[in-house]
C-alpha cells in the first residue's frame, strides 16, 4: 500500500458505520457535537484512528456484512460485488488490519478465486461476454475491472502480434 | 463527512482516478488545491485555537485522557490534515509522472493538452526535468535514450509525410521531410515523428 | 492506456519475440561470405553447405535474401509434436516444449515455410498444443494461492500472457492474508 | 559432408556472454521491485564495442551503400544491441524515479546506481522538492511541510514491494529448499520455472542461480 496510491486513497475514503465512545465536538454536520452512544458513518481513515484510541467501536461495514457474506460463499458470480463498493478487496484489506476476522480473509480468498476464472473467461470474448453475462461484468469492483481489462490486453496483444507475423 | 472535512481532496482523488486511464493530461484543479490547502489551514488554526484553549495559552500541560472529547477531536483535526495533505502529494505525484513520460515518449495528444494543462510550478518542472533529462542522455548519445522503446524490426521503411517537418539531422546526413513525399528512411531516424503523428509508416 | 505494459510490471509480445530471435539456430548457407564481426559474437566464414549456427534473427534476415537455408529445430517435425501433444493431453504438467517454442515456431512457419515438411499438419499440431496448453494454465486458476505456483515448462510467451492476470491476484491474495494476520 | 564439419559456435566467446548477459540484467531489471546493482562492466564494455563497431561501419559506408547487405546486417545487429542498453538503462530510471527518496536515505542501495545516475536522482529530488514547496507546500503550516513522515503506518518514502510475486527460471538446482511462506517450502530444481513472491529468491537472482522470466 503504496502513500501515494490512487486506489488506496479512495478505498480509505470508504464509509464505516461507528458507534462514538465519547462526545465528539465538530464531528457533526456544520461541525456540532456529536454526542457520546451515537452512530455515525466515519471514512476509513478516520475511523481507524478513533478506534485505535478507544474513542469509536467500528462496526461491520455493508459491504463485508453476513448478507453479502451468504451469497459470496452460496455463490460469488451472482454477486454484484460494485454494488457493495467500488473497492472491495482494498477495503477487506484494510480493514483487516484493525480488525480480526479470519472468516472474512477467507470469503475474500475465496470471492477472488471463484470470480476471477470467470473474469479470465470474459475477458478472452468481451463482447459476447457483456451480451451474455453483463451483469456479472457490470457488478465487477475496480481491482478486478483491472484483472479484467489486464487479462484482455494480454490477450489482444498476443492475437496482434499472431497476426502481423 | 458530515462536517465537510476532506471534501475538497476528494475532487483531486477523483481527478486524479480519471487521470489514470487518459492518454492526456487533464487541466491542473488550481481551485480544488487552493481549497484544500485553505482547509489544511482552516483545520490548523482551529487545533491550535483547542490547545491553546486546553493548556490556558501553554502555561498547563494538556492531560487527554483527562480530556477525552477535546483529545478526539484534536486527533480528528489532526487525521483529517494528514488525509489532506496525502490526497495533495498524490495528485501531483501522479501529474509529475505523466510530465516525465512526456518528456521521454512524447505523444502527440499529451503535448495538446499540455499546452492549457500545466500550472506554471508544472511548466517550470517541465523546462528543469527537460534539462536534466538532456544532461543524462549526454553521455549516452551512442544508443539514443529517448529513441524507440519498441524492440527493432526493420531498419529501413517507407514512410509517407503526413505534415510539412522540414528538414531533419540523421547518423549519415540530412532529409527533408515535405508534406505528400514518400521516402525510404532508417526507421530510427523518424519513429519518433511517426508516434507524434507527422509521417505514417506504409 | 492500449497495452498491459502501461499497466503492469509485463513485457510485450514483441519484447518477448526479441529475446527469442537472440536463440541460436542451425542454417546451410547458400553464399560464401567473409566473417562477419558483430557485436554479440562474429559470424564466421559462411562456406555452401558447411553448416553453422547463428542468431535467429540474422538467419531470417538471410532466408528471407536467399542467401541461406534454415534447418528447423529438432522438435519442429510431425512426430515429435505428435507425441508432445499426446504427452499434453494425458498429463497434468506441461509437456517438455522449448522455451521460446511459440515464437520460434511462428517465425519459422511464417519466413521459412518452404524449408520445412508438412507445413500443415505442424500447424495443426501447434494449435492445438497451444489450445491445450491455454486449458491447463486456466485450470491453474483453481489452484491460484498466495504463496507459489510451479509451472515447469510454461513457455515464454505463455508466460507473458498469463503474467498480469495471476501476478495481480496473488498479490492481493498476499496482501488479505498478511492484513490477516496483523489485524490478529 | 560428414557431421564433424559442421561449424558450430559451441563455446560462446567473450562478447556473446556480455550480451546474453545485458539481456538478462536487462529482463531481471524490468521484473524485480527492487533496483538491482548496476552491471557496470557489462555495459562499459558493450558501449566500447557499440563504439567501434559505429566507427568501421563508417568505415565500410565509405565504400560500399548503406544498402548493401553487409552493412544491413552490421546496421541491424547495432540497433539490436543499442535497443538493449537503452531499455535496460531506462528501466532504471522509471524505479530510479518511483522510489528516489527510499534510494537516496539508504547508503547502501544508493551505492547501487552508477554515478551519472546517482547524480540524475540527486538533482531530480532537488527539482521535485522545489516543485511541491512552491506549488502548495509553503502555504501549509511549518510543521506539514516534510516529505518523509509517516500517516499511520504508511510513509511518504516508498519503498519497492519485494514481496511482489515474480515468475523465476532457476538455472542451477539449490540443495537446500526455500522458505516461500511461514511453513512452506519449495525446492529450485534446475529448469523448474515458478511464480512467488520476489524476497524468497531475491539473494539467488544476483547471483545468477535465478533468473526472472
Amino acid at each position: 500500500m503504496s502513500y501515494y496510491d490512487i486506489d488506496s486513497i479512495i478505498a480509505e475514503n470508504q464509509k464505516i458505520p461507528c458507534t462514538c465512545l465519547v462526545s465528539i465536538p465538530g464531528l457533526g454536520h456544520e461541525g456540532r457535537e456529536v454526542s457520546q452512544g451515537s452512530k455515525v458513518e466515519l471514512p476509513f481513515w478516520l475511523a481507524e484512528v478513533f478506534a485505535v484510541n478507544s474513542f469509536v467501536d467500528i462496526h461491520m461495514p455493508p459491504p463485508f456484512s453476513s448478507v453479502v457474506r451468504n451469497a459470496l460463499k452460496a455463490n460469488p458470480n451472482t454477486v454484484a460485488l460494485r454494488d457493495t463498493t467500488t473497492h472491495f478487496y482494498h477495503f477487506a484489506e484494510q480493514l483487516l488490519h484493525v480488525v480480526s476476522d479470519t472468516s472474512l480473509a477467507e470469503v475474500v480468498l475465496d470471492t477472488l478465486r471463484q470470480r476471477s476464472m470467470e473474469i479470465a473467461d470474459a475477458a478472452v470474448n468481451p463482447q459476447g461476454a457483456i451480451q451474455q453475462n453483463n451483469s456479472f461484468i457490470e457488478g465487477l469492483d475496480d481491482f478486478e475491472r483491472l484483472l479484467f481489462r489486464l487479462a484482455y490486453l494480454s490477450h489482444r496483444d498476443i492475437a496482434r502480434w499472431q497476426k502481423q507475423n | 463527512m458530515e462536517n465537510g472535512l476532506g471534501n475538497h481532496s476528494n475532487k483531486l482523488i477523483h481527478d486524479s482516478k480519471r487521470t489514470l486511464y487518459l492518454d492526456y493530461l487533464p487541466p491542473y484543479q488550481t481551485d480544488a488545491v487552493a481549497d484544500v490547502v485553505r482547509e489544511i489551514r482552516a483545520v490548523d488554526r482551529e487545533a491550535s485555537a483547542v490547545l491553546s484553549h486546553l493548556t490556558e495559552n501553554g502555561t498547563v500541560t494538556f492531560q487527554p485522557e483527562e480530556h477525552p472529547s477535546e483529545a478526539a477531536s484534536l486527533l480528528m483535526l489532526h487525521a483529517t490534515n494528514l488525509h489532506n495533505k496525502r490526497c495533495l502529494m498524490a495528485y501531483h505525484n501522479l501529474r509529475l509522472g505523466r510530465i516525465r513520460q512526456y518528456c521521454w515518449d512524447g505523444g502527440k495528444k499529451m503535448e495538446a493538452s499540455l499546452k492549457t494543462a500545466l500550472s506554471p510550478t508544472e511548466r517550470e518542472y517541465l523546462s528543469r526535468y527537460s534539462e536534466l533529462l538532456a544532461a543524462y542522455k549526454g553521455p549516452w548519445t551512442d544508443v539514443d535514450l529517448t529513441g524507440s522503446t519498441v524492440p527493432p524490426k526493420d531498419l529501413f521503411i517507407d514512410v509517407r509525410v503526413l505534415e510539412d517537418v522540414g528538414e531533419i539531422e540523421t547518423e549519415y546526413g540530412t532529409i527533408n521531410l515535405t508534406k505528400n513525399s514518400q521516402l525510404h528512411v532508417r526507421t530510427t531516424d523518424v519513429e519518433r515523428l511517426i508516434r507524434q503523428g507527422y509521417l505514417v509508416k506504409l | 492506456m492500449s497495452s498491459a505494459t502501461a499497466l503492469c510490471c509485463t513485457l510485450s509480445p514483441e519484447e518477448i519475440e526479441f529475446l527469442a530471435e537472440n536463440m541460436k539456430i542451425e542454417i546451410v548457407p547458400l553464399e560464401t561470405m567473409d566473417q562477419l564481426p558483430l557485436i554479440s559474437c562474429t559470424i564466421p566464414v559462411m562456406k555452401p553447405p558447411r553448416k553453422l549456427k547463428i542468431p535467429l534473427w540474422l538467419a531470417l534476415k538471410l532466408k528471407t535474401q536467399g542467401r541461406a537455408r534454415i534447418v528447423p529445430p529438432e522438435w519442429l517435425n510431425v512426430a515429435t509434436l505428435e507425441q508432445l501433444r499426446n504427452e499434453e493431453i494425458e498429463q497434468d504438467a506441461f509437456a517438455p516444449l522449448p522455451f521460446h517454442w511459440l515464437e520460434v515456431a511462428q517465425m519459422l512457419l511464417r519466413d521459412c515455410a518452404d524449408d520445412m515438411e508438412d507445413v500443415e499438419q505442424i500447424q495443426r499440431l501447434l494449435l492445438e498444443l497451444r489450445e491445450a496448453r491455454q486449458n491447463k494454465a486456466r485450470k491453474g486458476l483453481e489452484a491460484v494461492n498466495e504463496v507459489q505456483l510451479g509451472v515447469d515448462n510454461l513457455g515464454a510467451m505463455e508466460i507473458n500472457e498469463i503474467r498480469p492476470f495471476f501476478t495481480q491476484i496473488m498479490n492481493r491474495m498476499q496482501k488479505v492474508v498478511q492484513a490477516s494476520k496483523e489485524g490478529e | 559432408m560428414d557431421e564433424d564439419a559442421i561449424f558450430n559456435l559451441e563455446e560462446p566467446d567473450e562478447n556473446e556472454k556480455d550480451y546474453d548477459e545485458l539481456c538478462r540484467c536487462w529482463i531481471n531489471e524490468k521484473m524485480a521491485p527492487e533496483i538491482l546493482p548496476f552491471a557496470t562492466d557489462v555495459v562499459g564494455r558493450v558501449m566500447e564495442r557499440i563504439r567501434a563497431q559505429l566507427e568501421s561501419l563508417e568505415e565500410i559506408l565509405e565504400t560500399e551503400n548503406t544498402t548493401d547487405y553487409r552493412s544491413v546486417l552490421i546496421q541491424n545487429e547495432l540497433e539490436r544491441v543499442k535497443f538493449v542498453v537503452r531499455v535496460y538503462l531506462r528501466c532504471r530510471i522509471a524505479k530510479i524515479d518511483k522510489f528516489a527518496q527510499y534510494i537516496q536515505s539508504h547508503p547502501h542501495v544508493l551505492a547501487l546506481l552508477s554515478s551519472s545516475e546517482r547524480q540524475y536522482l540527486l538533482r531530480h529530488q532537488q527539482i521535485v522538492h522545489r516543485f511541491y514547496v512552491n506549488s502548495f507546500l509553503r502555504d501549509l503550516p511549518p510543521k506539514m511541510t516534510k516529505l518523509d513522515d509517516t500517516v499511520g503506518n504508511i510513509s511518504m518514502v516508498v519503498e519497492p514491494d519485494v514481496d511482489r510475486t515474480v515468475f523465476c527460471l532457476v538455472n542451477s538446482t539449490v540443495e537446500e529448499s526455500v522458505r516461500v511462506a511461514e511453513d512452506e517450502y519449495v525446492n529450485l530444481d534446475k529448469g523448474s520455472i515458478l511464480l512467488l513472491r520476489y524476497s524468497a529468491i531475491a539473494p539467488f537472482v544476483q547471483q545468477g542461480i535465478v533468473s526472472l522470466i
